[in-house]
């Protein structure tokens, strides 16, 4: 097992992180422009996809690595939606979709309906309704599962089909988009049988790596406050309720980020280990990272409370990641199924 | 309480009760009409119950205070733009003004004719109120001011607002604070909404641009400004502490009636969880009555209000952050309620002082603990560390 | 509702109060001279036992107001194992048991076996094993529910029968003793048809008052402590670290207390309400009680982990009373199903 | 590393490995056996590993005393009554005695042949260790020694104490420590056991009663005690943060191995609550695992390592509690393993320094946050607030 970064690991950490740094501008949205130097400069949008499709080829380990730093950048727009699409693409490869977002031409997304019934397939014609699609309102092709016949495929969709229609969704999170997706005979091309497992433990990796990045820069912004504000004439930093709080909150970091390098590395190089490696991520990380951001807002004080404070943009996040593969309690139901209890 | 006294409070909540059913207003009204209502209840003896009728109040207890308060509940009456004046601003000038100031200000504000807002809170100093920068410089006979206050509720309609300024900074923080009536029409005051988390503006900013006061605003002696304060917090801790038990949990959609009819609880986990809300919010609705019924028997709950403060800010943002997780990916998409909700519920814990300033309260004035050992009561504000640090 | 004590109910605590301080000592065992004088100089023996059974005919508020200082002074002895077995009668009323406790002549206690088909019940012959009886070896009688022919009854046996064997078991919590019981033919006597509720639930009452007693004493321990001891030159409640978390064991004592006044008001005065009340109790007192008491212990530092110091006593009593009317979910599932979730 | 030293390690291993499988004790054994295998330990080259030739040690490196380390962890080697001297004593004398002391006393301490104590902690300094009140007063050439200590392991087998006395009361308390080695078999000193709240006696508690020592036996400077306690406790530290990833789960009968054979999982309830052990347990094992992989990576975890021992402090009060809980009344009697889980559970978040001075530790050390404004290190010890007031 391998928890620790290696020396190339660190230093794709420090491009993005630099990159980021003033290139990530949570509140006005996504953009392009930013999203092609992150794939062109940066080589991000392959970082996964394998080489014989044009990618990098990289790891889990080297995805986590990226998705902490776009976390802690509260990076806007369909990055993850993006991940998640490679995710599923690399189970059911597809040259096209593949080569083009190795090449950041492509936005992707990818959705589960309710029901797999939800949505169906009837020759190359699809319909069903999608409640809740991540980015979809930026992504140019969705992947989702449909019922055709009596098997699950999986197919892609272009979203700018005559046959879909898309509805902006009001989002807690306003650093990231979702739409209302209505598939009506739109044309989709069937990429292959639905994979029996794989895509959903490895969108539990990718997200708990964002979740890390979230909870790591909330902590840093919350110590770096603690450092220079005053009240009672002295920096809070400096009194035990703020400071054994902080540090109960770094032991819940320092916890994290174990589980998450653990849970890359399984998706790497130890599949067998992963089914309970991604759910344990997912139970542990999804409410720790909630439960720093929320108490670093709180110890903001009044300013974290406003809207130009970025505090409530980590809260909020924090809330939508927790919930975005489902409520808590099915990744802590799955733990026990895996764990045989 | 003699039997005659309750006979008597019960033809009184009963009259009360019928004057409100034909006067008080079916929907939520808009300021004017508030004003408006606010007259027509002064006039039929049901504002400022239990003011000295002198200044303008009704001259009677505390009993029928409670009582019409009581009766009240069940109406929707326009006094949230008049609640800081009627909870802070109103007893502290009846404990602190000159008898010239009641009779300004005690009569128009019960009748609702001049809405009153408070202005002690800084972006340097929130929890440490005592650390206002905002400053008072003498001006002739008068005084003139300049700074900013955050914070603000009610900053929009209101004439006058209850001022804490910095009258001198080379005293120690509390030593060099005066309270001030500054009036709030004047042209170098501004007042701005301030957007909250939830995207909406609950809340002013207040900046001051030169504005004249003249020393007959003043309240309380110059330099003495911090005991006012402490008097004003006093009643506003009181009408919160007061608030507590009957704070609309019926309309918070993560309470547990709420909750348990947005959920699943077929799922013994999702119903251990409602389960875990139930006790909590029956532990703290508990410990309100028994405060609420200790207050009714005259047993003052002092600063073991600060404890029921501290757990409803505890229990507003638990309630939240669990419905939304059990609610699950709908909760914070759609302007779903529940989304709304998680926003809110941190403005619990930091307004009206925050956890830690309650668990401090409760540590020093209710467990008698020994004080933290402090600096700033003896450096001048000048020499002090005072907001953020550049 | 109500929620407040009288005068009477303040002088009966500033009576027991005064009496257990010096005669509670709870290292010494069960010490029948001062039961004698609770039973006589109190008149607690027969607290609520009706007066036409000569008891003072008091009700669950006052009951919980004795409780409350037994617990806090940690009476050693049968003391709650007799209020149980009082309770168990007043549902079966039974006038020589319940006058003989009234009077102070008779420890009793009540068990029930973990099925009702154990303990079964042919003529006036008894027989079955009760794994841990609470006060099993002070007790003088036994009352259980027994299954004779198809119906459950209410049975009392006479502890020095012959048919009954006794072994003394460890506990956790020395300053209280249990006893497994072997019942092999000994003589019954049955006290009526077991009533079909009402018991349980007024134990679990009682046991809350208890617990707030528990908690409330461990609370002003280690708040008297945090008083007098000093680390690096500070007295210890000085520090933030100490306050805030002796501020939120406040905060538990205080609903802790609103709770046990509510159950024991409804026991009283609303038996509609009372088992949801009952079950709230033990679902929120027991588990507070055994946090505030780990707590109180944590903060003496070292002395509070030596056998000499009374904090785990307390600590050890609380997790005893957690468990004794069966593990904290069972109480949380009786009051699911009483908020019909 | 190289492949040739990769490949040399692995040889070791496996040679240490055939020496531990002839040599090792398959059961427990007593203090005269253990010392006894101490000596052929260190004849075979497994005793101070690392520790320097000249003073009895084998020389070699940090890789080869961690490999033995990994072996080693399938036996039950009886390393516990010297643990205090290979873990703390034993450093501190390398680090900080003179050339003639290292000689005296570090062979010895190899080969089991004198176990060494640590006598630190007193009733009234704890958490802060350097308010010990134990007196060394100057007599003639040497000193003599008066006070109490106390939570001392392997006193009753000691020949040597490693103790911090105060020498002087006049200057600060950091300022007025001198370091020792005390000869346990004076008979001034006395050695009582002290009985924990798990009714057993894991630790002692010892009396001096005028006991002498010469002026050789002071380890470090006079008034430089407080420097050599530093560095004692900092190898304390290590040696527990190095052994928290392995710290005997596998017997804890609340771990979640343990307990989830004990309960009956059919109950959502508790298989949930098993999950939530299961989820702490591996989050802490996991960091543990990633510190161990950093350190052998030559990164040196310094204060995070006290983040580890909080986590392992509350998770083991976590899972007794929570067993007792699941499991019920059968747990609280008739000596039930659980029962005992619980009564020791709390030594883990007492012993090494309580959870609030580790979290003091990664506040100021970790995160680097303002420290506490400190009263007690400039006022002369005699004026210091110490220990319990009357």
């Amino acid at each position: 097992m391998n928890l620790l970064l290696s020396q190339e690991q660190r230093d794709l950490r420090a491009a993005v992180r630099s990159f980021l740094d003033g290139n990530s501008r949570p509140r006005e949205g996504y953009d392009p422009a930013v999203y092609r130097r992150l794939g062109g400069e940066l080589g991000l949008s392959g970082l996964i996809v394998p080489e014989e499709y044009g990618g990098a080829g990289a790891g889990y380990a080297e995805l986590a690595v990226v998705l902490e730093e776009t976390g802690a950048a509260l990076l806007p727009g369909p990055f993850l939606a993006t991940v998640f699409a490679t995710i599923a693409l690399t189970r059911v490869p597809d040259k096209e979709l593949l080569t083009a977002i190795a090449e950041g031409r492509l936005v992707a997304t990818v959705a589960q309906p309710p029901r797999d019934e939800d949505v169906r397939l009837e020759g190359d014609r699809i319909a069903g309704t999608l409640g809740r699609v991540l980015g979809g309102m930026e992504a140019d092709v969705l992947v989702v599962p449909a019922a055709s016949g009596d098997e699950i495929v999986m197919a892609a969709v272009e979203l700018d089909d005559p046959g879909v229609s898309r509805t902006e969704l009001a989002t807690l999170d306003i650093t990231r988009g979702q739409a209302g997706v209505r598939l009506d005979g739109a044309r989709a091309r069937v990429l292959g049988p639905r994979p029996r497992e794989g895509i959903l433990d490895r969108m539990c990796v990718a997200l708990a790596a964002e979740q890390l990045g979230v909870m790591r820069a909330a902590l840093e912004a919350i110590v770096a406050y603690a450092k220079v504000r005053a009240a009672f004439g002295r920096l809070i930093g400096s009194y035990q309720g703020v400071k054994f709080k902080l540090a109960d909150m770094h032991c819940q970091v320092e916890q994290a980020e174990s589980i998450v390098r653990y849970a890359a590395w399984a998706a790497d190089e130890s599949p067998g280990e992963l089914p309970k490696a991604a759910a344990l991520a997912q139970a542990y990380v999804g409410r720790a990272c909630f439960e720093v951001a929320r108490d670093h807002l709180l110890l903001h004080g009044g300013i974290g409370f406003t809207w130009e404070h970025d505090a409530h943009l980590y809260y909020k996040r924090a809330k939508a990641d927790e919930v975005m593969l489902g409520p808590p309690r099915v990744h802590r139901t799955r733990l026990a199924d895996l764990l045989e209890l | 309480m003699t039997l005659g006294a309750q006979v008597n409070l019960d033809e009184y909540r009963a009259q009360a009760r019928r004057w409100l059913e034909e006067n008080a207003p079916d929907e939520v009204i808009g300021v004017e009409e508030a004003k408006a209502f606010m007259a027509r209840l002064h006039d039929a003896g049901y504002s400022g119950i239990g003011w000295p009728g002198q200044w303008g109040g009704q001259g009677l207890t505390q009993a029928e205070e409670r009582a019409f308060a009581e009766v009240a509940r069940d109406f929707r009456l326009p006094t949230a733009y008049f609640s800081i004046g009627l909870g802070m601003c109103g007893p502290a000038i009846l404990d602190r003004g000159t008898d010239e100031q009641r009779r300004r200000w005690i009569r128009p504000l019960l009748r609702g004719e001049e809405i009153w807002c408070q202005l002690f809170s800084e972006p340097g100093a929130g929890s440490d109120v005592a650390a206002v920068q905002t400053r008072a410089v003498r001006d002739g006979d008068g005084w003139v001011v300049g700074g900013q206050k955050v914070w603000t509720t009610n900053a929009q309609y209101a004439t006058w607002g209850l001022l804490l300024a910095r009258t001198d900074v080379e005293v120690p923080k509390h030593k060099g604070l005066t309270m001030f009536a500054v009036d709030m029409r004047h042209p170098g005051v501004t007042v701005r909404p301030l957007r909250d988390m939830t995207g909406r503006a609950h809340f002013n900013e207040i900046f001051f641009d030169d504005v004249p006061i003249p020393d007959s605003d003043r309240i309380g002696g110059v330099n003495d400004g911090w005991s006012v304060a402490v008097t004003t917090l006093l009643h506003e801790r009181l009408s919160i502490s007061a608030g507590v038990g009957m704070s609309g949990q019926s309309e918070n959609p993560a309470s547990f009636e709420a909750l348990r009819k947005a959920v699943d609880t077929a799922d013994p986990l999702v119903r251990d969880q409602l389960v875990e809300l139930y006790i909590r919010s029956q532990a703290l609705h508990l410990f309100n009555q028994r405060l609420a019924q200790e207050t009714k028997a005259g047993i003052f709950p002092g600063a073991r209000g600060s404890a029921a403060k501290l757990l409803l800010a505890e229990l507003t943002l638990f309630q939240a952050d669990l419905a939304t997780s059990l609610v699950g990916p709908e909760a914070v998409t759609g302007d779903h309620p529940l989304g709304f909700a998680l926003s809110f519920a941190p403005g619990m814990a930091l307004g009206g002082g925050t956890n830690e300033i309650m668990r401090g309260i409760v540590g020093d004035r209710v467990l008698g603990l020994p004080p933290e050992p402090r600096v700033d009561k003896t450096v001048p504000f000048k020499d002090l560390k005072v907001g953020t640090q550049a």
